[in-house]
């Protein structure tokens, strides 16, 4: 499953009710997931909020395109992904990758090949307010490129 | 501006996202299809005369395309900065 | 933090929990965590309970000395892994491992890495009640060893 | 039975796990450290009379040990078979 939401989540929560509804019981024996929460600093600099722009329906099929594309690679028996779009505030949770498969390979692999074609991928781009040290000032920034995470 | 069933099916859709919108001050705008065969052809069309110095990534149909890719009337190109989400 | 514990444990609740005890908001960026779960069937025969054994002392031992080397390794801000034993029912989770970093390739890499770790060198011992197909009773086998997850 | 003082400071505790508690019909016991220098001693001790042909992995207090590792009184030896947790 797919969500992108204007809405504050808990990752917690979506996990712990996405695996009930999955209805899987005793057939999963690994959950691999990964959470990105907002932080507070970003290159040196303070940031006191964020917002998080995306295309609608680019956003969707891609992220569709590449969990079908994990789903041939490994063997997996379901999937969770939830990005935050719109204002967001520190330690708000931006985005969770979930994977449930029988073996915990296919999770571990699969939940860190999704989340780092979401990053260099699907179209999502952050706009930060920041304060640099020593300004009084806040000033509105885009984030620039995000790094790779191998 | 109302456009005619024959003018939209003419037509390129544009879109341009995050710091592309704001440099080239608007978020969507329709092209004619007739004066472009490729997405350099529409990118440079639009932003013709700005100047613009970073990364542009292209899509056609919501799909990334290299900038030779062809477009004809009714597709939804877009243009936007490298992706920065997660 | 390490817990090993006999009484079910809910890995979402226990996340969240241990989160937001590490009082570190606004400073992480990723958590990745893994949560291993008993299954209903292994080597193709059906799994109704099981009993998880350790080696209390060299258990926290070598886990504390795992978890050690990955901050080592990694720039880790927090790590929880959580490990039940005693007598498991199917659907019942086994363990818990959870990184929270600034950035994701720590979280990604020290979790594997100290799951792989744990699968491989902590002392539990698994004996799990089978009933193989065609058979009418239920035999006890201990696991005779983990295959390696790369 | 009862231990003097004197004889618990003479003595190994040698521990086993899982299958191998089982093998042996016994999960604990102490033994005289006199007799033995190395790990591989107190298994060949213990286990002898048994006819035990899986993997046995070693620890002494509490750490993985090869079987030339050197023991003494007073020492935690445990003998276990390949570990299955997580």
């Amino acid at each position: 499953m797919i969500k992108i939401t204007e809405q504050p989540f808990d990752p917690w929560q979506e996990l712990s009710s996405f695996q009930l509804a999955m209805r899987r019981d005793g057939e999963f024996g690994a959950c691999a997931n990964f959470i990105g929460t907002m932080r507070d600093m970003n290159e040196g600099d303070a940031v006191s909020g964020m917002v998080l722009e995306h295309y609608p329906g680019m956003t969707e099929k891609h992220l569709d395109k590449i969990i079908a594309v994990a789903k041939d690679k490994w063997d997996l028996l379901d999937t969770l992904v939830i990005h935050r779009v719109g204002k967001l505030l520190p330690n708000d949770p931006i985005v969770l990758v979930a994977v449930w498969s029988v073996h915990r390979k296919d999770a571990f692999e699969a939940s860190r090949f999704i989340m780092e074609d979401l990053k260099s991928k699907a179209p999502f781009w952050k706009k930060e307010a920041v304060k640099s040290s020593g300004q009084q000032t806040e000033k509105n920034r885009w984030v620039e490129k995000n790094t790779s995470g191998y | 501006m109302t456009q005619t069933k024959a003018e939209l099916t003419m037509t390129i859709k544009v879109l341009y996202f995050a710091s592309l919108k704001e440099l080239l001050g608007c978020g969507e705008e329709s092209i004619s299809a007739e004066a472009v065969k490729t997405v350099e052809d529409v990118w440079l069309l639009v932003s013709q005369g700005k100047n613009i110095s970073q990364q542009v990534l292209y899509s056609v149909n919501q799909e990334y395309a290299e900038g030779d890719a062809l477009v004809k009337a009714g597709d939804e190109v877009a243009f936007f900065p490298p992706v920065t989400g997660g």
